[in-house]
């Protein structure tokens, strides 16, 4: 039954083709200005982009141009991952589904792929594909912080089944999700590593409350998940009973390959130029407040063109290097921490050279609110996908050699202290 | 914080209390989706305990507690700031110390009187340009009509509760050289158009001026000498600035230090971390470092120093650029929520990025204070 | 034998009386600009003005005015701090022994006067009062960073007589210095505080090396020292055997007086304006380059105006807050902080603008070598006099009550690790 | 850190082995107090290893190892960091691409030959202003004479290696628009004045030119292109400036990392801190951010990408403004010793104040490139 494979080149001119006739052109104004002076508007802009994502997916699917890298049985192409690569060059310039990779296909599909049963993988890949299921990730907790092993929701054997109970956080479109993949502690007398399960279950299973978190900005896309007595079949359970942590190895490993890399992902990279607070945004704005000729201001434009240029020189020159093994994989760690203090200098730029314009603002004037509400939400780049702390940890102690940081967290977990916070 | 004497003590004590009994977060938290933030009754209890006569000599009907109504009025503008409270606490100090310097008996009697007793709020068309570029432009025109009455047109692009106040003090340009006028703000020709903002529970309008005809007797000092004016009103301004930034960050402080000792992550407070205990040891000087200069600025002011000026400018320069990374570096160590509306943070990082940027950024400041430097090493060169 | 105290006024006027006839004005310009292209002139520099402080020194003794708040026994005025701080007012504009205060008078003096025998008293503290006796602080060691109390250098006992071996560094003037006063280990077999001692004997003593250390910016005149085989008679030991700890407390309290609030520093305060780097100098260097009217270098300038000012409005409010016990003494070391920071950022931001300028320069030209090489040494304010990464340790543990760190220094001194650098 | 080609390896290999060899830091501070640092017979047998051709075209008697001798002089000049090595590198090679890119065939037989062989070493009397205030000003006028000839007249401020180097490029006023020369050191009316500085090892001279006549054939390119051209030479020095940074950075930084491992307090190693930790680590992550863009450049500029200027000045913009910073940090950590002349840090530290500072700041490279993006936007708007 096996096909000849079709060469990268013959793929992606059948691709280029195909995406002339099938995908409508990119809107390079979109997506980039998240701020929502009212926050109601936040959730509509989202569940009408997961609606169009979920077309596009589909209509990718259709035209045999979904799961590039995934089986055939599983509804996918059976390509190679520089098949993958040809057609995200190819979709340049074109619409995609780009919300929707993170979470649903990395690392959801991917973990199943990896670690699911072939029950699991024959449920829910095929509709993964075809823009069907869209996944979330049940992984961070309120009292958790940067500590994913701490967490503290349980799911308690019942036969055939699981109950779990906890609280899930910072989960993004937690309402527009179909399936969760989600993180428990099924044994508190073990070190805590060794006593958590990875589980799946529907986002509209009873029991699950799934409410919004508003930002500073007005975006409320993350959610707070609140699971009370929510049973899980057992065949939905993800790997081993209490080798859940071995399950978040290959869970962390795909989720941080949203720098690049994944052969499963179809996205056309980081829409370019028009960043917010990247050099030419910041010149706009000093070219509306009449001030662009100030050296100070021509400076601060320069300054974060700078940011973003040695940004994007960094993610190439340490994915090099990874790549050939003169850095090892945690080197990682420098770009997130490099591009999350360095995206703060630019919101902060930004301010500087808006001023007063930025804090009090005419009505709808979309471009000055954003950068006053987003130098409220500034923290968040040194903040979500690992905090610059945990990245600073782990550039001293794994890349550098330096010795570890203390730790209190031994024994059962039961017994590690968890502070008057947690109470 | 900011209370030396046993009088200011007592004033620190009576804002206090009165400011968390009327606005608690949760109070802070239902004004953030009004039009309107100005409580007419609550603002003239808030007269009666001190907080509009301070920078007015006694003789004009005003008094400080301590014999320097800056440092006193600094005192009340922390807890504002501690509080995250509304109130036209700035425009009408500000309008009010202007009337009660160089305003006439008549202004003095009639629209002094009213601001002092808290029946009527001022604001304040701040126009000067602090630092160079950047700052706001002046766009208002008087023009002289017959009888010593004027026409004033122009537009003021930003004015704190123009909505609730009675009277906008406003520099325009005059035949006799710039010159402040006391505009009613119900005159005909007067228009206003609500802005959006940072600040949960102070609102701002642009304020249009159509031919507003206005009697003899509106100019405030004589004509030429508003650019001079203007200044002082700054520096005034850059006091209470200051205090209002420093108890913002006091509160901002304070929650934190607690966050990380009741937070715990991987076994171990938050705060038995050395990278946080440094960084909040850095913070924690930053704001000794705030309120000492802030203090220092009201002493020089306050006493008529010939130095207030640049105590009142490197006071802005460093505690504008020190304030809201101090409140950032809180929100950061609070991790995600620390960007939530939930968490109450926000309230104070709102109040100090405005205060910090709305009437001259730190760089305008510090380049006030360098061309201060530079025209002393002028003229002794 | 007591006379009637004179009052402070009548004090006052007599000492204005005084100074105006015995004292030479101060030299504006002398002192600050401490930069030699010639190493070698660093230490005549040196030499000269400790000659010229001996002498001014003695000019105060004969003229009733030296040691105001010591006995009289020992060469004093037996006068009140209140008398001190009045002749120091009086001072302002004339010149007087300054760089003998500290270390002569504070804290060795003041170490003597509350625990040094009778004898040691009545053979020094009439001496120092002279200017006879030049003391030094032989307190830290190479191997020691910030933890004065790990010494290495070695007292055993030899009958009525120590023999002290090891190395002392950080000095200032050790060459010209008569005394010094000596912290040393004389039991190792005891935790790492219990077994210390302080001693004082001749710089001239047998054995006693004293070298130069050459600094970036051609400073000599700190001094490192090897003691070989030191032989000090047991009535020079200050303070009981292993008892040195306790000595210490008063030695690092009367040190830290510097900033101000010691009996017994005769001094005008800091020579005020023309510090180097402050906001003045760098607008001189503007408007030597021809950048003044660069609106980014009018901020630099206001910048490092600020920060001068910043740090005399906190010297003021924090020493006030400390006296008034609304702050901890443990609160100087905010002070202490905010001033290294402060000035390690003015050298920077006087390079920014004399920039090019300041890398090469014309020979002998004073100006612009003294920002370059001053830049070279700029860590030296967060360093010098403890860095500022201890004061951070103090604020948080004792200033904000935050856990302390771990230390792996307790039991046996001994058995303490010292890394393979102290090998 | 430079190399990516097994030929560039190569390079890094002996050039990495001669360096060791010839400026060991012994040999370093022997030359501290020379009034010449330049050994003839080690320059050319750099020149041997390819350290003066690598911006010159093959047709022009020059080569790459790798096709792009822009990354190849940054893999060079990035040892001459890490060693704090003297030698006319940066002079030299700059001569050597003006002209192999401008130059005439006589000036490319002539004195480029005598470069490529290292017989003769250059000096570029830099003069363009990047960014505005603070730059070096031109002052330098070029008066046409009889067939061709010109006189040459003026001071230029602040020349490397000048009184070694053979032939000073020099950009001039002439009545066809600014010019560039190229004058013999050696010609009537040239003076040297030594000059004090930072760097231990590298030396400088004032040049003054008095009416020095030059024959027809000293101008290097056409009348009128020497801003321009002065601009692509400040692109290629930002590209070899920046690597040598990063080289004196690397050496700076991992002998500290070692000193943290050695280094114990209060029984513990320094290293073991988290605030050093951190420190560290922010470090770390800057030298590779500076390696980064430092490279692009290179690939940029060896490429004649359109941008190439754009990610010269990005990367002269980060590393000098980061450069200084860490090797301060490094001797911040390690106390009282990282001041003192003893401790060889500083030979590192001197190399990257120069570096920042001598031929435009991080300042004005930012400035630069804000420049570019604004007029982009003009253009775009």
């Amino acid at each position: 039954m096996s096909d000849e494979q079709e060469s990268v080149e013959e793929f992606a001119a059948r691709a280029r083709t195909w995406l002339a006739a099938n995908m409508p052109p990119a809107d390079p104004t979109a997506g980039y200005f998240s701020f929502h002076e009212d926050p109601a508007d936040s959730q509509a802009h989202a569940d009408r982009r997961i609606a169009v994502c979920r077309d596009l997916q589909a209509r990718l699917f259709d035209g045999g141009f979904a799961g590039i890298c995934v089986p055939r049985q599983y509804g996918g192409q059976a390509l190679t991952p520089a098949h993958q690569a040809a057609f995200n060059r190819e979709l340049r310039g074109y619409d995609h589904p780009l919300e929707i990779q993170v979470s649903t296909f990395i690392p959801c599909m991917a973990v199943l792929l990896e670690l699911g049963t072939e029950d699991q993988k024959l449920r829910h890949i095929p509709k993964m594909l075809r823009g069907e299921e869209v996944w979330a990730q049940f992984l961070s907790e309120p009292s958790g912080g940067s500590d994913a092993a701490g967490a503290l929701t349980t799911a308690v054997r019942d036969g055939d089944q699981w109950v779990l109970n906890g609280s899930k956080i910072w989960t993004t479109g937690g309402w527009y999700s179909d399936w969760a993949m989600c993180l428990a502690r099924t044994n508190w007398d073990v070190e805590k590593h060794r006593g958590l399960t990875v589980f799946s279950f529907p986002v509209s299973a009873e029991g699950v409350d799934v409410q919004h978190i508003q930002l500073l900005n007005g975006s409320r896309e993350f959610c707070q998940e609140f699971l009370t007595d929510v049973v899980v079949d057992d065949r939905d359970r993800i790997g081993e009973v209490d080798e859940g942590w071995t399950v978040m190895g290959r869970w962390l490993y795909h989720e941080r390959t949203v720098a690049g890399g994944s052969p499963y992902v179809t996205t056309a990279g980081a829409k370019s130029a028009a960043l917010p607070n990247d050099g030419p945004a910041i010149a706009a704005l000093a070219r509306r407040g009449g001030n662009l000729d100030d050296p100070a201001v021509l400076e601060a434009v320069g300054e974060a063109r700078a940011l973003s240029m040695v940004s994007e020189a960094m993610v190439g020159s340490v994915s090099r290097k990874m790549a050939s093994g003169a850095l090892p994989q945690h080197a990682a760690a420098m770009l997130r921490l490099f591009s999350g203090t360095a995206t703060t200098r630019r919101t902060t730029l930004a301010l500087d050279v808006a001023g007063h314009e930025a804090v009090v603002w005419e009505p709808g004037d979309e471009q000055l609110a954003s950068v006053g509400l987003g130098y409220l939400v500034r923290q968040a780049a040194q903040i979500g996908g690992g905090t610059v702390e945990m990245a600073r940890n782990v550039i001293s102690e794994r890349l550098l050699g330096m010795p570890r940081e203390q730790r209190n967290d031994g024994g059962p977990f039961r017994d590690v202290p968890r502070g008057p916070a947690a109470g | 914080m900011f209370a030396t004497t046993p009088d200011q003590e007592l004033l620190e004590r009576t804002t206090a209390r009165f400011l968390e009994d009327r606005y608690p977060v949760s109070r802070l938290r239902e004004l953030a989706d009004r039009t309107s933030t100005f409580d007419p009754a609550v603002w003239r209890e808030g007269a009666a305990l001190g907080w509009t006569s301070l920078l007015v000599a006694e003789g004009a009907g005003g008094g400080s507690v301590s014999g320097n109504g800056v440092a006193d009025l600094q005192v009340v503008a922390s807890l504002f700031g501690l509080h995250a409270a509304p109130g036209p606490l700035l425009g009408t100090n500000v309008v009010a110390a202007a009337l009660a310097r160089w305003g006439t008996p008549e202004q003095q009697a009639g629209p002094l009187a009213a601001l002092l007793a808290g029946e009527a709020a001022g604001a304040w068309g701040h126009a000067t340009t602090v630092g160079a570029p950047g700052g706001r432009r002046r766009v208002v025109t008087a023009t002289p009509a017959a009888d010593g009455a004027v026409v004033l047109s122009g537009s003021v692009a930003t004015v704190e509760g123009a909505a609730e106040a009675t009277h906008l003090l406003v520099t325009a340009d005059a035949p006799g050289g710039p010159s402040q006028h006391l505009v009613p703000l119900d005159a005909a020709g007067v228009s206003l158009t609500a802005l959006r903002g940072v600040d949960l529970t102070r609102r701002y309008a642009r304020v249009d001026l159509h031919d507003v005809a206005l009697p003899a007797g509106s100019r405030v000092g004589a004509p030429g000498e508003a650019d001079e004016h203007d200044e002082q009103l700054v520096d005034l301004l850059a006091a209470v600035l200051t205090a209002e930034m420093v108890g913002a960050v006091q509160r901002a402080f304070t929650t934190t230090l607690e966050w990380t000792v009741d937070r715990y992550s991987f076994g171990r407070p938050l705060g038995s971390y050395q990278a946080i205990k440094h960084r909040l040891a850095d913070a924690r000087t930053q704001l000794e470092a705030s309120e000492a200069v802030a203090a220092r600025a009201a002493e020089a002011l306050g006493a008529g120093a010939p130095d207030g000026r640049a105590w009142a400018s490197a006071a802005m320069a460093h505690v504008a650029a020190r304030a809201p990374e101090i409140v950032q570096e809180c929100v950061q160590l609070h991790g995600g929520i620390g960007v939530t509306y939930e968490l109450d943070l926000h309230l104070y990082l709102r109040r100090v990025v405005v205060d910090s940027q709305l009437y001259g950024s730190a760089t305008d400041f510090a380049r006030r204070l360098g061309r201060l430097v530079a025209d002393d090493e002028g003229r002794a060169a």
